[in-house]
Parts: structure tokens; C-alpha cells; sequence
């Protein structure tokens, strides 16, 4: 126990650490806030879907020789508009949307790839950050994309819990559905985008998922939900983090793996309560 | 102002068309403030569609809505056909407030006057004790009477209800009439309520329109009762029946 | 005896932690380092870059390493991330690709880029300076002996009293270098028809030009990511028939599927042609060296090419 | 025009061609069959799931030095099952429990990759197949998997359409509820784990989402979007590679745009109709 | 076999709890075949949750249900609470035939006197001109009808329907009393109808079954407008308005 403590304090001391805690909290309450209303319409595979899309736009960028991210921000916020797009005019259902956009990005992606003939990196190798390996300017990044999230879901928490509730109700009410939904789909395109930078896919989409249901699983009002989800996930980036650290085990894995344990936690309270 | 000519909403020539079929043609009705419309027709009849046609919800193929001058607040109860997601947190409360989003400016906020008036509309409809309940976990008359309770809370200018007794109980739904009833002489509120309990509509609304397809008859009560055009429509029985003539 | 002496006289002083991030800086650190150094490759065996993801004592190990060998930008973007965050004091990283020429896809020669000197060098400006250019540099046995020169130099720096241990290895195994790479040019010279029908990616550009050798593969673009034409697929069958060749190339710790199906259609056999990126877990405990692999990959040539001497097609 | 047909005709001389119309043409149907049954219970998403979840299937079977496929094949089966069961005991959206097996599949595998120290092969390159690289064995179980998951359709077709529409009605009328469940998410991800290894993980996925969201842009009835779905995945599997062969693309990516392509047609068709 | 023993169904000291709450406690009663049972109760009052118990969609948290020696066919038409997606392409026969296949053994297979007997059912409800339309896009009272087409088509023994005439209209609500008294009457189906329309249903049913948490009262309407009990329970307006008696 006593050496357990003492790794965790040397384990404070490493910049990379100190780094990767930072960010990954910022990161996870930017998650764990979207993802409660990306779950609730059946988005929740937004992470991966878009980080099917990013293929094709880092291709493009690739192709075009500019800064993947650059290009990928806002190829990737139409890419979420167009979901959106799909799940209204073309009546489908929110994660068939994200499917035919990951399906075509990838596809996109590898068409690139084949054709231009004048790249030789790994497009994946773009997509993939490390919370690791979060540098200076990354940190300043995702306290910028925190405020911002912050905000927008403060701002906007009654309209957008209106609209996630009853669209229709919420359009007859006066509120602007299609602004605010646009707006939230450009919210999470730019957590999304920047995040998979940040901390890789795996875990950007996890934490959209899990901090979310966790917090579904016991909550019986939507403003419960919220801040359950939020501290599931600040909760689980922390203790990922040591455990990996004290374990030897990949950190993005391990975080992942302790959301899937809260998880459980949360579904046998419920089962107990019932 | 010439209250003959004052209108808070007016249908020209409205139809709809759902792929090549009409659901409602040429519909042209005044409404006046502090009208209390029933609104009957037999199922399919586009009850549903006319009143989504004026809240927006449905593109017209034909005509128009011409709204009053100042823009109206609007209580919307939708029929229960699409429903509401059990697996959704919202608390009751929570539901309700949702009803008083449209007053308000961004940022909106519920204040604790808000939370007043929900409690207020909450006890009126009788789920005062549900408050912290999930909507999602409710019977289905709970569900239906806090789904009233968001149309009504923020005091609407026109309340637009789509069979809103369905699924309440006797005791619920006579306390609900009485409401309404109560709205419309103290506040002026219009209502336009679907309903297809005709043989009791004619003890509260004071205008009926019936559709079928087209405009069949839009008027006062005792003006249909000694309508002999309806009569014919519908035949000496149905009109007996809603007039309650016994 | 005079490596004994150094050992002993240098008791306290531990061995010289090396991580390397490829294969072939791995084991080159280790030729010309020996007992003189513990190396580790960071990938673990048959490991894929992307699924790759670094423990954070990993991460500290790098931090507490006295050389950090990585292989430029092209290769391992990922591995920039890593450097941005070591203390350059403690920690010297070496690019291994440094002073070597890249060719581009086309097959010119251009300058490797500069490695980053500090993390305010934009990352995503320094990435994209590599598109169009062939990272896998250490196929060429020229470019093979300046990476080891660079990993040479960074240990000299590392342990000034070694210098001429680490100089006199690196002389050494660039000698065997040179003369694996004259048995590559006695051996393929002759040989005709000189095509490599190779179903796997574009990474045997180096060695291809090296030694006239003309190398077709079923990918258009040179990405990793791109997926095999069937146009191209019917171009290699075609070109088998016509030059007779009776073996099709594959790329190592992938499954040969494609070459398979070539195989199958022409009735020609399967031949490993590594690009010596990774090496998997058996190839570790089996101590395969960089110099393994080229031998290897040459008997593989020699068998697959045609006869010496024979008019090409 | 003359010159097409004969390159077409030349395109199919090639083993490779032949096999790779008729393997993709066999998973096509397999596909787009189950396809319009996951997608109308917002399980579109599970052909990207499951072989998240294959990565971990296939670390932990060259772990124990194992066939990959066949550790694979029962594992995913219990993936699939695990999907149904938090869907149905935790209360979740399907697109929900899908990411949390998929999120919960690449950290266990990231952690044994880790943990075991490395492989002999690359995990990937169990994971993505080609569809031009078909086996003669492959071809085989193609056909077997083919005619295993149309006896399947066509003997469960009423029970799969009346629990997919109306599970507590079906519950009531005394069918088998939770069999039938449980055998198309068996026959699901056996399909899936044979198809990833066939043609690859991003074929596999489009083929379930996108004829099926084709097919639902203009079906009134069950049965005729069953079998426009069919049609429009068998379509786009053989003109997607004899464009591909005539344009010298890669095949899977141009078949997953021949199937965008046709959604974007009956999406106008439909936006004419009304 | 003596009559006054045959049952149906029995239910044997029934209670349900949700979470802490139970909805429903120690309910007993014996169901005869050929009963037509009216179940009444105010919102929240357990109706629905006490029939999803008998058909097993709700664990017991105490006592059963005893069935009849041989498996009954049952009919349901649930409690709108849920809807049907409209997104789904199913359409109107294809969910009519849903309810023919409890009787089918593997495989099942609609035959053609299976599509006889499903266009019969939809003329009886109304709704044969709909028959290839997709249920999505139907009025809120066509789907209704298309749910009770399919709740009755394979001729159950025992209908359960909860609250199945709102959304109807007066017309189609009415031939649906005479199809299931004409049902009840000629083939001796057993009934069990929740609604709230108490003054109209002892125009229909012959047993009345009240429910408020536990049960309050079982047993024919002229027991119940006899019961001293009842008039103490309801006070005497209420008891006048079920019985119809003025
Ligand atoms: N899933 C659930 N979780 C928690 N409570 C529930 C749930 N379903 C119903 N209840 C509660 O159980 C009680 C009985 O509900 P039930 O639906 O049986 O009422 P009902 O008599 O059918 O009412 P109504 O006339 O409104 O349909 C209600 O108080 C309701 O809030
Ligand atoms: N989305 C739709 N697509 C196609 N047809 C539709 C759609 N919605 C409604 N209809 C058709 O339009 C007609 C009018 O429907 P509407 O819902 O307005 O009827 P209603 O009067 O409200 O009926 P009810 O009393 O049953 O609620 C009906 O015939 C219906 O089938
Ligand atoms: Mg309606
Ligand atoms: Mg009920
Ligand atoms: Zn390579």
C-alpha cells in the first residue's frame, strides 16, 4: 500500500502524466456531456463513424498537402451535418446515418489512397494520438474545446434536452430545431476531430458511450444524468491512469476498461433497486 | 378594431397532400380569439394533418395560414401515435418546463416563478405527487396528463389539442374539461380540440368543425343542430346524438 | 579482452539504455553496442504501428533512456509525439534517417527532413513534408551503413570513453554490410528476367533500384492503406505469363492471401521477400538480425529470378 | 463500348474475378438480408462492432496459438449475444450496447497485445480480407454461409419480422422470443466473422447498412424491402467490380460507393414519389 | 365437468411491485370461459400492469396464474404507451398476420385461408382499402384498427385489450362492440376489456372488474348497481352513471 502511494506520487512528477490527466479529464467531461445527448439519439457511434470519415479527409488533405487536422475539422463538421441530414430527409435512423458516412469515408479514404499514388504514410497513423503523448499546445487545445463544450451544453441545456426529448413539441414551442441541432453536431465533429488527435479513437468513442449508459442505467431526470455521466468519466480518466501506470498497462485500454466497470457497478445498483 | 373582422388565425384554401394522395383540400375557417373549437370527422378523416398544417408540422400543397399580428403562443398536445422514449432520464417536472421554453429569450432559463407555475399546472391535473417520477415509468393516462400539463403551462393564447382524453380516466377527464373551460372564459384562451367523443364535445366547445377530407361544416353549435344541410349529411341520428336533442 | 578490461574497469557504471522504435535501428544499435549497451525495441513483435499503444512506463522508460532511436517522420508519425515530450539533455534522440537521401515515389533522391528541434515546430507542417517520399530507406545497404553511423556517433556522444569500441563495431558490421551487399549485385546481376512479382506493398523500393531489379505489385498508390486493383492483380498474372516467372513474392508477418491467389491462377510458388519493418515474436527468441534477413531475402531472389544469363522477355 | 466488353469479358477469364463475384455476391445476399432486420432494430452498426471486437478475438487466439478463425467464430457469437443482452437487461439502445462491445473489444485487445509481449503475425491481417483474394476453401464456406443464412430467413421469416416489429406482441403469441433473438445474432456474427476474413471489415458493414437503408427508402412492405435489398447488394457487387476492373480502382471501396451511389437514387425516387 | 368449476384463468393473490412500489396487491378472481369482463380503475391504478401480468410481460412478485388444462389462444391489443415506428416498411396485412401465427407450428407460414381470413378481418374493422399501405402512415384510428385486426384475427379464446376504442371514431367504435359481442356470444370468447368509457362499457360487458391498487370489485353488473358497498365505495353519482339507471 505504502509503495503503491509512493509510485503514485513519482508517477505525479512526470510532465507526460501531470499532461495526460489534464487533458484527459478536459476531454472526458466534453465527452461524457455530449455523449449523454448523442446516446439518447441513437448516435452514440458518432466516435467511430467519424473517425471512419477523418480517413478519407486526412487522405484528402494528404492529396491536397495540407495539415490533416485543418482539413479534417471542417470536412468532419459537414460529415456530422450530413448524418444529421440523412437521420431528417432521407428518415433513417441515427446510426444507419453514421454507417453509410463511415462506410463512404472509409471507402472514400482507400480510393484516395489507391488513386493519387503520391503518399506513402499510414493514414491511421494520423487518426491515432496517445493521451500519453499530449504536448503543450494539444493541452491548451482541449481546454479551449472544454470551455467551449462547457458552454454550448450550459447555454443550450434546455433547448437541447427540449428537442432530444420531442422534436416535434420543442419546432411547435418556437425553438430553432434545426440551428441547435446543427450546432450540436458541430460541437461533437470539433470534440471528435480534435479529440481522436488527442487521445486516440478507442478512447474518444468509449468515452462518448460509456460514462453516458452508466449514468442511464441509475438516473432518473435528465440533469442527474448529466453530472452522473461527467463524473464517471473524470472518474475513470483518473483512476485509468494510475492504474495503468501501476499495472504496466496501456493507458487508453485501461481507462476504457475501467468505464466498462462502472458500467457494471451501475447496472447491478439498478437490478438491486428493482 | 371591428371584432367581426378580428381573426387569431385563418385557413385559406388549405390542402395537403401526403405522395399524390390529398389528405384535406380547400379548407377556408376565420377563428377568432376566444373561440372553443371541436373538431370531429371520422378516422382519416385529416383532423390530425389540418391542425399539424397551421403549427407548421406538415407542408401545405395549397393555400395558407394567416396568423393574427403579434405572434401567438402556442400549447400543442400531439396524438399519441409516436411515443414517448421509456428509456429517456426526463423527470415529469422536467417535462413540463419545456412547455415555458417558448416565452423565453436565449439564454433560456427556468426560473423559480417557472417552478411555481409547474407545480401549479401539476396539482390542477392531479400528478403533483409524480413530480420526480420518470415520465417513462408512468401509466399511460399519468403520461397523457403530463404531456397536458406542458401543452397548458405556459398559458397559451391558442391551445391546440389531438384527442387529448384518450387514455384518462372519467374522473380526470371531466376535472381537464372543466380547465378548459375555465381557460377559455377567463383568458380569452382559443382551444381547438380533436376529439371523437361528439356526444360530449357539444357540453364544452362552443364551435364545432367537422372534416372529411374537405371542410364539412365549421360553425356554433345550435347553428349545426338546426342545420338541415347536416342533417342530411349525416342523417337525423348522428345529429341527435351530438346535440344531446332528447 | 580489451572489451573485458572496459567492463571491469567501468563496474558501477551501468549499461547504456537504448530504445528504438524499428527494427533495423534495434539491431544495429545492438551490433555495434554489444554488452556495451541493453536495447530495446518499443514495438513489441509482429505488432502493427496502430495498434500500438505505449504503457506509461513505457513512456517513462523512454524518459529515463539514455538514446531514443526513431526512424523519421514518414515512418512513425506517432513516435513525434513521443519525442516532443523527452528532455533533450538527459536523453539524446537520434534519427536514424539522418543525411540519407529519401526517394520520392517517382524515384528521385531528395534531402531527409531535419529532425524537430523543439516541440514548437508545428507537427502536422513537419508531417505532411513527407508525403511522396519511400520511408523504408533501410533496404539500401548505403543508407543501412549511415544509420549506423548515426546510431554510432549518438553513442560515442553518449560514452566518450567507448568511442572507439562503438567507431570500431560500427566499422565492422559496415564491412559486412558492404560485403552482403556484393553478393546482392554478383548474385542479380546476371540474372533475367529481372522482375520482382511482389503481392504486397510498396516497400522494396530501395533495393529495387539498387540493383536494376524491376519490382510490380498489385497496389496503384503506394499508401499501406490502399486495396489492390483487379486490373493490377490481372497485370501481375499477365506479366508472369509472359516472363515464365515461376514464383510470386509476399510480404512478411502478413497472411499471403493475395499472393495465394496469384499462385493458385498461374501455378507459380510462394517466396517471403521481408521488408524488415517488424520481425515477429519467434524471429526475437530465434536472434534474427537485420543481416538474416537480407540473406534470406537474396536466396529468396536467387530462386525466384530467372536463370543467370537467360535473355529477359 | 466494343473495348469495354471485351476488357469485361477478359476481366472474367481471371480465377480471381470469378471467385470474387461469386463469394461477394453470396455475402451480399447474406448481408442485405439480415441487413434490413439490424438496421430496423438500430443494430446497423454491428458489422463495425463485432470486428472491434474480433481484434480482441484474434490477440487472445494467437495468444493460446489457436486458429484465429475458429476462436474467433465462438467468441463473437458471445459478443453478439452480449450486444442482445445488455439491449435487452440493461435497457439500452442497440447502437449503444455495440459500441461498449466494441470499445471493450479493442482495449482487451490493445491489453494483450501489450501484456503477451507480441505475436508472429499481424493481428490485422486476420481481420481484413479482400475480395479479391477468395480461397477455394473460402468459396466454400461463402456457400455454405449463404445457403445457411437463407434457410434461416426464409424458415424463421415470420417469427424474425413479427419480433423485429412488435417483440411484446410476438412474446404473447407464443413465439419464441428470445430464440429467435439469439439465432439471428448468431447467424449475424457468424457472418460477420466470415465475411471480415473474406472481403473485409468495411465491405461487410456497408453491405449490412447500405442495401437495406436503399431498400427502406422505398418499401411499403416488409417482403418487398427484403427483396429489394437482395437486389441492390447483389447490384452493386457485380457492376461494383467490373467498374473497378474498368477503371483499375481497388474493388471493395468502388463497391461501397456503387452502393451509395444507388441510396442516393432511391432517395430521389422516393423525394419524387411525394 | 361442473360449470361453476371450469375456469379460464384464475389469478391467486396477484401483486406486482415495481422497484419499492407495489402497483398491484393480493388480487384474486376466477375467470369463466365466455365471460365479457369490463376492467375499470382510475389512472395509475394498475389495469394495465395487472393484465401484462397475466400474459407474463411483468414478473409477480406474489401468487400466480392458474390456466385452463390446454394452452389458450390469446388475443392482445396493448395500451398505447409505445408506438409503432414509423420507419418500419410493414404494411397493414403483413401486421395483421402477425396475429395468425400463434397458432402455427414451425415453420410458420401464411397460407391462403390465412389471407382470406385477414382481408375478413380488415373489411369487419374498416380498413380493407388500406391493406398495402405502410401502418406509419396511417391516422392515429386506422392504426388502432389495424392493431385490433391483428389482436383478433386468429380467433383467440381470450381477448385482452387495453383501452382499444380510443382513437376510434363513434361509427367504427360501435361496429367494434357489436363484432365483440357478436364474438363473445357465438363462439363463447372470454373478454377482458380495460377502459375508462364506464358509462358505455355495461352497455357491453356482463362482468364488471374494478381495480384501484387491489381489487375493489368483481362480479356482474347487477351485483355491482345491487352492492350497498359500492354505493358507500363510489357514493351514488358514480354507481348511477356506470349503471345507467335514470
Ligand atoms: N415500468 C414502470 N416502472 C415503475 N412504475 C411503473 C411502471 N409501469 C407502471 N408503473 C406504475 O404502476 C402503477 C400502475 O400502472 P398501470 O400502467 O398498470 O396503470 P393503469 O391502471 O393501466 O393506468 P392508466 O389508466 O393510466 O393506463 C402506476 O402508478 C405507474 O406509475
Ligand atoms: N405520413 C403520412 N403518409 C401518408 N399518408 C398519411 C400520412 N399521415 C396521414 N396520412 C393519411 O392521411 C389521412 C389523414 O390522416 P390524419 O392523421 O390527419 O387523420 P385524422 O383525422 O387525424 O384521423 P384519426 O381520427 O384516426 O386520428 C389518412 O388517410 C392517413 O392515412
Ligand atoms: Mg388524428
Ligand atoms: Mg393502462
Ligand atoms: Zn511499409
Amino acid at each position: 500500500m505504502h509503495q503503491m502511494i509512493s509510485e503514485l506520487v513519482e508517477a505525479l512528477q512526470y510532465t507526460f502524466i501531470q499532461r495526460a490527466l489534464i487533458a484527459g479529464c478536459l476531454i472526458a467531461v466534453c465527452c461524457s456531456f455530449l455523449g449523454v445527448f448523442l446516446v439518447l439519439r441513437k448516435l452514440s457511434m458518432i466516435g467511430d463513424g467519424l473517425s471512419h470519415a477523418a480517413f478519407a479527409t486526412v487522405a484528402f488533405a494528404l492529396l491536397l498537402n495540407q495539415s490533416p487536422l485543418l482539413v479534417s475539422i471542417p470536412l468532419l463538421m459537414l460529415a456530422s451535418v450530413a448524418i444529421y441530414a440523412l437521420n431528417k430527409k432521407a428518415n433513417l435512423y441515427g446510426d444507419a446515418a453514421i454507417g453509410m458516412i463511415a462506410g463512404t469515408g472509409i471507402a472514400l479514404g482507400v480510393l484516395l489512397a489507391s488513386i493519387s499514388g503520391g503518399f506513402n504514410v499510414d493514414l491511421f497513423s494520423y487518426l491515432f494520438g496517445s493521451i500519453l503523448a499530449v504536448g503543450k499546445e494539444e493541452l491548451y487545445a482541449a481546454m479551449f474545446l472544454c470551455a467551449a463544450v462547457i458552454s454550448v451544453v450550459a447555454l443550450f441545456y434546455n433547448e437541447l434536452f427540449s428537442i432530444s426529448y420531442d422534436e416535434e413539441f420543442a419546432e411547435v414551442n418556437g425553438i430553432e430545431v434545426k440551428r441547435v441541432n446543427v450546432l450540436l453536431m458541430f460541437t461533437t465533429s470539433i470534440t471528435i476531430a480534435l479529440g481522436i488527435r488527442l487521445v486516440g479513437t478507442m478512447l474518444i468513442s468509449s468515452l462518448i458511450i460509456f460514462p453516458a449508459v452508466t449514468a442511464l442505467q441509475i438516473s432518473s431526470s435528465f440533469k442527474k444524468a448529466l453530472i452522473l455521466s461527467a463524473s464517471v468519466a473524470v472518474f475513470s480518466v483518473i483512476s485509468g491512469i494510475f492504474a495503468a501506470y501501476l499495472l504496466d498497462f496501456p493507458a487508453g485500454a485501461t481507462i476504457v476498461l475501467m468505464n466498462a466497470l462502472l458500467f457494471i457497478i451501475s447496472f447491478i445498483i439498478r437490478r438491486i433497486k428493482s | 378594431m371591428n371584432s367581426e373582422e378580428e381573426k387569431i388565425v385563418e385557413a385559406v384554401n388549405v390542402s395537403v397532400k401526403y405522395g399524390q394522395t390529398e389528405a384535406i383540400s380547400g379548407i377556408t375557417i376565420a377563428i377568432k380569439p376566444g373561440d372553443y373549437i371541436g373538431i370531429v370527422g371520422p378516422n382519416g378523416s385529416g383532423k390530425t394533418t389540418f391542425v399539424k398544417a397551421m403549427l407548421g408540422l406538415v407542408p401545405l400543397s395549397e393555400g395558407k395560414f394567416v396568423f393574427g399580428v403579434k405572434p401567438v403562443k402556442i400549447g400543442y398536445l400531439p396524438q399519441r401515435t409516436s411515443a414517448l422514449d421509456p428509456k429517456f432520464p426526463a423527470s415529469v417536472s422536467e417535462v413540463i418546463s419545456h412547455g415555458l421554453l417558448s416565452e423565453k429569450k436565449f439564454p433560456r432559463r427556468i426560473n423559480s416563478a417557472d417552478k411555481r407555475r409547474i407545480d401549479e399546472i401539476a396539482s390542477m391535473l392531479g400528478i403533483e405527487t409524480l413530480k420526480n417520477r420518470n415520465v417513462g415509468s408512468l401509466s399511460g393516462g399519468q403520461q397523457q396528463r403530463v404531456l397536458l400539463a406542458r401543452a397548458l403551462v405556459n398559458k397559451p393564447e391558442i391551445i391546440i389539442l389531438d384527442e387529448p382524453t384518450n387514455a384518462l380516466d372519467p374522473h380526470i377527464r371531466e376535472n381537464f374539461y372543466e380547465l378548459l373551460s375555465k381557460l377559455n372564459a377567463e383568458t380569452q384562451t382559443t382551444i381547438l380540440l380533436i376529439t371523437h367523443d361528439a356526444g360530449n364535445i357539444g357540453n364544452h366547445a362552443r364551435k364545432f368543425l367537422y372534416i372529411d377530407r374537405k371542410l364539412i361544416f365549421f360553425g356554433s353549435f345550435n347553428e349545426f343542430c338546426a342545420s338541415c344541410e347536416m342533417t342530411e349529411y349525416f342523417g337525423p341520428y348522428a345529429q341527435h346524438y351530438i346535440c344531446k336533442r332528447h | 579482452g580489451k572489451e573485458n578490461e572496459e567492463n571491469t574497469s567501468n563496474l558501477e557504471k551501468e549499461k547504456i539504455k537504448v530504445i528504438a522504435t524499428l527494427f533495423p535501428s534495434y539491431d544495429f544499435a545492438r551490433q555495434i553496442g554489444r554488452d556495451k549497451v541493453e536495447v530495446k525495441l518499443l514495438l513489441p513483435p509482429g505488432i502493427e504501428a496502430h495498434s500500438f499503444e505505449p504503457t506509461p512506463k513505457d513512456i517513462s522508460a523512454i524518459n529515463k533512456a539514455d538514446i531514443f532511436i526513431f526512424t523519421g517522420g514518414a515512418m512513425e508519425p506517432w513516435s513525434l509525439d513521443i519525442i516532443a515530450g523527452i528532455d533533450r539533455k538527459k536523453t539524446i534522440v537520434v534519427d536514424a534517417g539522418k543525411g540519407i537521401k529519401l526517394l520520392s515515389i517517382s524515384g528521385e533522391a531528395e534531402d531527409a527532413e531535419e529532425l524537430p528541434e523543439e516541440k514548437e515546430h508545428g507537427e502536422e507542417e513537419h508531417h505532411h513534408n513527407h508525403a511522396g517520399k519511400d520511408p523504408h530507406f533501410w533496404m539500401d545497404f548505403d543508407n543501412a551503413k549511415k544509420m549506423v553511423d548515426n546510431i554510432a556517433s549518438a553513442l560515442a556522444e553518449k560514452d566518450p570513453a567507448g568511442k572507439d569500441f562503438y567507431l570500431k563495431n560500427a566499422d565492422d558490421y559496415k564491412a559486412k554490410l558492404d560485403s552482403m551487399d556484393e553478393d546482392y549485385r554478383s548474385s542479380l546481376d546476371k540474372r533475367r528476367p529481372r522482375t520482382i512479382i511482389y503481392a504486397g506493398h510498396f516497400a522494396l523500393g530501395y533495393m529495387a533500384k539498387r540493383y536494376g531489379l524491376k519490382l510490380i505489385f498489385p497496389y496503384k498508390g503506394s499508401s499501406p492503406n490502399s486495396e489492390p486493383t483487379p486490373k493490377r492483380i490481372a497485370y501481375l498474372i499477365k506479366t508472369m505469363k509472359e516472363t515464365g516467372s515461376k514464383y510470386v513474392y509476399h510480404e512478411e508477418l502478413l497472411e499471403p492471401r493475395a499472393a495465394k491467389v496469384i499462385a493458385e491462377q498461374t501455378g507459380a510458388k510462394i517466396l517471403l521477400l521481408h521488408g524488415a519493418h517488424n520481425v515477429s515474436k519467434k524471429e526475437i527468441k530465434d536472434g534474427t538480425t537485420y543481416l538474416d534477413i537480407m540473406r534470406t531475402n537474396l536466396d529468396n531472389l536467387k530462386t525466384g529470378l530467372g536463370e543467370e544469363g537467360k535473355n529477359e522477355l
